[in-house]
């Protein structure tokens, strides 16, 4: 009935995630925040979720499904630990931003 | 799949240990259950049966086949002499000492899984449980700015990386429509080169690849992340995590990507060219051992590819020999260097000045594992080498094998910058402690590297 | 025989070993005797072997087998043939000789032990060197010798920064090994196998690919140019001269520097096989032999005289390999490692009584205040200068015999460079023994003589430097040349490839002899006018003009001698060592090592400690392999 | 009308993604990340993973943004703005991810995958059916995964517990 309103090429997905995916890149390099840094990584797993689930829908195949919440469970124990180390840092520099992270150099 | 299983609960032992405050006896009790675990492995090398879990047959996640066992059994030695060094090289940190044990141990499991794993969600769990400890222990010093920005630089790229692998591998999963290593494998031989998704997602998981053994361009944390790291888990990340990531490596590329196609060939031909180049050349002008050895480390990963490249013939063997040659040699040279840097409180080549005539017996382990990564030979790592090189030849790369033969003649410069220090120069009168179990760790590693030099016999076309 | 050929390597191991681990533990001193007498233990199962080996056997030891993999496997294996006979007793018996000199001269060195335990490691690396039946053996003891040259050179550096000579020593021989390696890679490729033996077989049979087997011949020689101090590398062989005497003595002129040599004529099918290759290696001893005489004409440093001379010398040897006179090569090498040792015994013998003066011009009128360093070491010098009837007579003239056969320009050029040697030498010699003492009158009531553990070996290889010519008489002596007969098992599957003129006749090979002879004797008999007779001193730079007009009054010969070929030949050394050896040779090796260096350096500073940058550059990275990719 | 649904969406997600990666001020980039997270997690919901999505706005929306916000709170890094990088660096920086877009899309642009409708629900994206797959043919990864979790509780832990002296 609705047949041809219902129709979304999954290219568009793959448009889309991409282009998520490159802004969280961009995020990552532009920002000098660690915690924004992080949200940015976030982001690009998030856009990989996305496609992830696209696609199994699309292969009516549930594994990509599956994946997701594995990249979910690793996502949080990143976040917990890059959290962690970030309050570390921050204890002893006073600050995140991560440009004043360069003694270690050459 | 019992040698892992087994691992996770030495893990879970060691977290009891702590509760129930037996400490003193953490490292005999994981050196022992590491015995008893590198047996068990031992025994599962002629068992070829499905991997069977809580009465699952999960031989889609884990496979258990001779790669995994002789890779599993490497690491597990390289863990015991970690382990034994940690000993005193924790001395201080008591009330830590439990925990980074235990991550170690579970660094141990990660590894495991990469050296096994035949889904693509195992080798994502098992990068991932390797990274994420690393990034903790690389931090773990936490009142020492520099150990706190080796963490976060290594956190940063690494879940930077981590993602570029994800969206890899939803690339190949959207192409093949599984996970499965051996119909992704199936897939690549019927459209591999069509498919644009299969192309770009393989690149991207190859690329993610490159950054975890850091090869160039994807290097640059590894020196930062060595120098700031403690010097243990610095001697960790480049050898068993390093060898691991390898392992992983080979395992896509033989049993994921069903070999390697030109293109791929041509850019990781490169990309080692560039390796050996830029990890031999700026090791040169290095004055910091660890990040020395953390050029050194990324110019035997550009000789380790030609080991990926050389799929053609099976150079797993020579994969194998290789790290494990690599893997003595580094904790030989670390054995000796860690006491010596808390002895001296420096980490520059020069706090070896003078060791040859102050210690002659321990400079000489240093030198000869020094010697054993130069590639000298009767040494095993002049064979190891040897073999790769000789890989690469049979398989048609004889320009890039050429370039590697030269470059490791110009990174013999840096291996004997330390071998100098130590017989012609005189340093400091600081006395040098050196506890027991470095002695024996660095004993062991340097008798294996000439044993193996002169009878590679064994190891040398197990697989 | 097995049993002896294994002892031989293992004897000196065992001396490291005890002197590398025990050494603390031993009485003070005694390292000296142990090192010593594990390489007399190892000389005399060199003559047990000796004894009872013929000339046309060999002795093959498979210790195990080394490396199997595929369809070739390298064994660990030892060789042993009339030629490695040779090299065995040279190594050997001078290296025991050189021990026990050290145990003099080294007395009281807070480094005594150690340096035993090099010394004796070395002589380890030099026999798996020498006794290697295939190239990778060959290079253990390539890479060995090696590394103990460096420890020993450096024996003496306290907190000095190890500086641009060591640097150079060590890229100049990087180059060389580089060539050895690729080499060997070849041959592997090629051949299937790297054991000499069945290479030196299957040579022949592949005489069609003659321009593979040049290039592996010319990667080998680059090798040995390394190794052995040949144009352009050999810059480093002068500045090894900082290391102990003893060291220059046995490693930078009797035994490691001669290793080049050794691996041409063990390989000595597959160079025959390459005759342009042998034209190369020809003209470069040629050259590099003209060259390092004339630079030690100019030399105050008596150690430096030395190395040129080495150089020189070596130079030598390689125009005999490349007129493909194999066993000229190895009898000149034989003699050279006797009177040239002597030579550095006695100078040593010199520096130890100066106590470390170098510098000939504050020497003289030493021969009667150590008058058996003084005998000796003439006797050397004229052996070195071809004196009629001494060691080195014989073996020049048996070199300058062939190049007369085959190309006179050669003959030509090596005769002048063997007359500039009695020049250098006889130099060397008047102003160290001759007038009196320049030095201060307190250094002079310290000289003596050197202990019995130095003068001994001085006597035993004076006596050795004299009479060494007896293995190869020429034939005019109607006896046979006992070395070439000797040899002939390992050279004659060579003979066979390269073209040898019929020979030159009798009286022709008397009068070169009694020219050559002659050319020695006027050449000390000029050195003699003018170091004794007129007393003259070398000066330095500024003072020349001067020098030049205190001798303008003598005799008309003199001063056309002095302005028409002393002063060129003078001034020419002066500016081949000053211009030639330091800035260009030295320069190009230097430059290379710094491009290579500041590449790295280069490189290092991309690593700007910046995550962001960093991640940039990963980003950049995989555009750049997807551009790659998308283009391919 | 999936089509419409998908366009908005995507729209909302791209702004709040823009916004979170160009705010100069940390606390409006987590509330806009979350924002994002919430749109992401409609779109789960259009594709049929019903499951996930709730899973997606409790894990990221709830947990790990909760996180966030609260490190952003104890750091004190709500009141002053970011430093920004300097203007080459960004403009490198906008160079090298706008490479890496248009070299993907180059690389997929001919990628035929073709439209699909949204299926109908099959039950697929059910807790029952996710549920299921979870507990037999990923039981393995599932247990290792506890290996990662406890792995990175001990090291929060490690890391971040304030020392007794």
């Amino acid at each position: 009935m609705e047949h041809t309103t219902q129709l979304v090429p999954l290219n568009w997905y793959l448009l889309l995630s991409t282009f998520l995916f490159c802004l969280g890149v961009m995020g990552v390099l532009i920002r000098r925040n660690a915690i924004i840094i992080l949200m940015c990584i976030e982001l690009m797993l998030n856009s990989v979720n996305m496609l992830l689930v696209a696609f199994s829908s699309y292969s009516g195949n549930s594994d990509g499904q599956v994946f997701v919440f594995f990249i979910m469970v690793v996502a949080a124990a990143e976040v917990a630990v890059g959290l962690a180390l970030l309050v570390s840092i921050y204890r002893n520099l006073g600050s995140t931003d991560i440009d004043l992270l360069n003694k270690l150099k050459w | 799949m019992n040698t892992l299983i087994y691992t996770a609960g030495l893990g879970m032992v060691c977290l009891a240990m702590e509760i129930l405050d037996l400490r003193k006896l953490l490292v005999p009790v994981i050196l022992l259950g590491l015995a008893v675990i590198f047996g068990v492995n031992l025994m599962s090398w002629a068992d070829s049966g499905p991997v069977i879990f809580a009465g699952l047959d999960m031989s889609s996640m884990l496979l258990v086949d001779h790669f995994s066992v002789a890779f599993n059994g490497v690491l597990i030695v390289a863990a015991a002499f970690l382990f034994a060094m940690s000993h005193d090289f924790y001395k201080d940190e008591q009330h830590h000492l439990s925990d980074y044990l235990t991550i170690i141990v579970f660094i141990l499991c990660g590894a495991m899984v990469l050296t096994s794993y035949s889904n693509l969600v195992m080798m994502f769990l098992g990068i991932e449980i390797v990274s994420i400890s690393l990034y903790i222990l690389a931090g773990s010093r936490r009142h020492d700015l520099r150990s706190n920005e080796a963490g976060m630089k290594y956190f940063l790229m690494g879940s930077f990386a981590s993602a570029v692998l994800l969206f890899g591998i939803t690339l190949l999963y959207g192409a093949s429509g599984s996970f499965k290593l051996t119909e992704i494998a199936s897939y690549a031989a019927t459209y591999g080169m069509d498919s644009p998704m299969f192309l770009v997602g393989s690149l991207l998981v190859v690329c993610a690849f490159l950054f975890k053994v850091a090869a160039v361009p994807f290097h640059f944390w590894s020196p930062d992340v060595y120098e700031g790291s403690p010097s243990l888990v610095t001697t960790l990340m480049a050898t068993l995590v390093k060898v691991s990531f390898f392992a992983a490596f080979y395992r896509l590329m033989s049993s994921g990507f069903a070999g390697i196609d030109p293109h791929t060939s041509t850019i990781l031909v490169i990309v080692a060219a560039a390796t050996m180049i830029v990890g031999n050349l700026v090791a040169l002008k290095q004055i910091n051992f660890k990040r020395l050895l953390a050029y050194s480390g990324i110019a035997h990963a550009g000789y380790m590819l030609l080991a990926i490249l050389s799929l053609k013939t099976n150079s797993a063997s020579a994969l194998l020999f290789y790290g494990a040659t690599y893997i003595l040699a580094t904790i030989g040279a670390f054995a000796v260097a860690l006491p010596v840097f808390s002895s001296t409180g420096k980490e520059t080549i020069d706090a070896f000045d003078g060791l040859g005539r102050k210690k002659p017996f321990i400079a000489g382990m240093l030198t000869l594992s020094m010697l054993s990564l130069a590639g000298i030979p009767p040494l095993a790592g002049f064979l190891g080498k040897y073999y790769i090189f000789s890989e690469a030849i049979h398989n048609g790369y004889v320009a890039i094998t050429l370039l590697a033969v030269i470059t490791s003649i110009i990174g013999v410069y840096y291996y004997f910058k330390v071998i100098l220090a130590m017989y012609t120069k005189a340093g400091e009168d600081t006395e040098i402690q050196f506890p027991m179990l470095y002695s024996i760790v660095g004993i062991i590693c340097v008798a294996l590297s000439i044993l193996l030099g002169l009878w590679p016999g064994g190891l040398m076309g197990l697989l | 025989m097995t049993f002896l050929g294994l002892m031989i390597p293992l004897l000196p191991l065992l001396g490291f070993l005890v002197n590398g681990l025990l050494g603390k533990y031993l009485p003070k001193g005694s390292a000296g005797w142990i090192g010593s007498l594990s390489v007399l233990a190892s000389f005399v199962c060199v003559l047990l072997i000796f004894k009872d080996l013929q000339a046309e056997q060999a002795i093959s030891i498979d210790v195990f087998n080394w490396i199997a993999l595929g369809d070739f496997s390298i064994s660990f294996g030892l060789w042993i043939d009339a030629l490695t006979m040779i090299m065995l007793m040279v190594v050997t018996g001078v290296g025991f000789l050189i021990h026990l000199y050290s145990i003099g001269y080294m007395h009281g060195d807070e480094g005594f032990t150690r340096f035993f335990t090099y010394l004796n490691l070395f002589i380890f690396f030099m026999l798996l060197l020498v006794m290697g039946s295939n190239y990778l053996m060959m290079f253990i003891g390539w890479e060995g010798v090696g590394l103990c040259s460096y420890l020993l050179i450096g024996f003496w550096y306290k907190n000095e920064p190890f500086n641009d000579a060591a640097q150079k020593a060590f890229v100049m021989n990087r180059i060389g090994d580089l060539g050895f390696l690729l080499g060997m890679f070849f041959i592997l490729f090629h051949f299937g196998t790297l054991d000499i033996q069945t290479v030196e077989q299957l040579a022949p049979g592949l005489a069609s690919n003659g321009g593979l087997i040049m290039i592996i011949t010319l990667l080998l020689f680059i090798g040995a140019t390394g190794k052995s101090a040949q144009l352009p590398l050999y810059t480093w062989l002068p500045d090894a001269m900082a290391g102990p005497t003893p060291v220059s003595a046995l490693i930078h002129a009797a035994t490691m520097v001669t290793a080049g040599i050794y691996m041409i004529v063990r390989s000595n099918v597959l160079f025959a096989l390459a005759p342009d290759t042998l034209t190369i290696i020809l003209w470069v001893g040629v050259i590099t032999s003209l060259f390092a005489a004339i630079i030690g004409l100019k030399q105050n440093d008596i150690k430096k005289v030395l190395a040129y001379s080495t150089v020189s010398q070596l130079g030598l040897m390689f125009v005999a390999l490349g007129l493909g006179a194999f066993s000229s090569g190895i009898f000149h090498l034989v003699t050279h490692a006797f009177f040239k040792a002597l030579l550095f015994l006695g100078a040593g013998s010199v520096i130890h009584a100066l106590h470390g003066e170098q510098d000939i011009r504050k020497m003289g009128g030493l021969k009667k205040l150590i008058p058996i360093t003084y005998i000796t070491f003439i006797l050397a010098s004229l052996a070195i200068s071809g004196f009629p009837l001494l060691s080195g007579f014989f073996s020049k003239d048996e070199i300058l015999a062939h190049a007369f056969e085959q190309n006179k320009i050669v003959w030509i050029v090596v005769a002048v460079s063997s007359f500039l040697t009695a020049i250098y030498m006889f130099r060397l010699v008047f102003l160290t023994f001759f007038n009196n003492f320049r030095g201060s009158d307190e250094t002079r009531s310290h000289i003596h003589e050197s202990p019995w553990t130095m003068t001994f070996p001085l006597v035993v290889l004076c006596i050795l430097a004299v009479l060494g010519g007896l293995i190869g008489l020429p034939a005019i002596f109607h006896v046979s040349h006992w070395l070439n007969t000797y040899l002939a098992s390992v050279t004659e599957p060579s003979a066979a490839l390269i073209h040898h003129g019929d020979g030159i006749s009798h009286g022709l090979e008397i009068g070169l002899m009694c020219f050559a002879g002659l050319a020695a004797i006027v050449a000390i008999y000029l050195m003699y006018r003018k170091y004794v007779m007129q007393k003259a001193i070398p000066e330095s730079e500024e003072s020349q003009q001067g020098f030049i007009k205190a001798i303008a009054n003598k005799f008309y010969v003199d001063e056309f001698f002095e302005n028409a070929i002393v002063n060129p030949v003078f001034k020419l050394s002066e500016w081949f060592g000053t211009f030639f050896d330091k800035k260009i040779i030295d320069q190009i090796v230097n430059r290379t090592a710094t491009t290579i260096t500041s590449g790295g350096q280069a490189l290092r500073l991309s690593q700007g400690g910046n995550t962001g940058t960093y991640v940039l550059a990963m980003v950049i990275g995989i555009v750049v392999l997807f551009i790659i990719r998308l283009l391919i | 009308m999936n089509q419409l649904i998908f366009i908005s969406l995507s729209t909302l997600t791209i702004v709040s993604a823009l916004f979170m990666v160009f705010s100069r001020k940390p606390m409006y980039s987590v509330l806009s990340l979350i924002f994002c997270f919430f749109t992401v997690a409609g779109h789960y919901i259009l594709l049929n993973a019903q499951f996930l999505a709730i899973t997606h706005v409790i894990v990221y929306a709830g947990a790990i943004m909760v996180l966030f916000l609260f490190v952003v709170m104890l750091l004190n890094l709500n009141t002053v703005a970011d430093q920004i990088k300097t203007m080459g660096f960004r403009v490198a920086a906008m160079i090298g991810a706008g490479m890496l877009f248009l070299v993907l899309l180059a690389s997929l642009k001919s990628t035929t995958l073709g439209t699909f409708s949204f299926p109908e629900d099959n039950g697929m994206g059910m807790v029952e059916h996710v549920g299921m797959r979870l507990f037999t043919d990923y039981l393995l990864p599932f247990e290792i995964s506890s290996i990662l979790f406890l792995s990175a509780m001990i090291g929060a832990v490690l890391l971040a517990k304030k020392e007794k002296r």
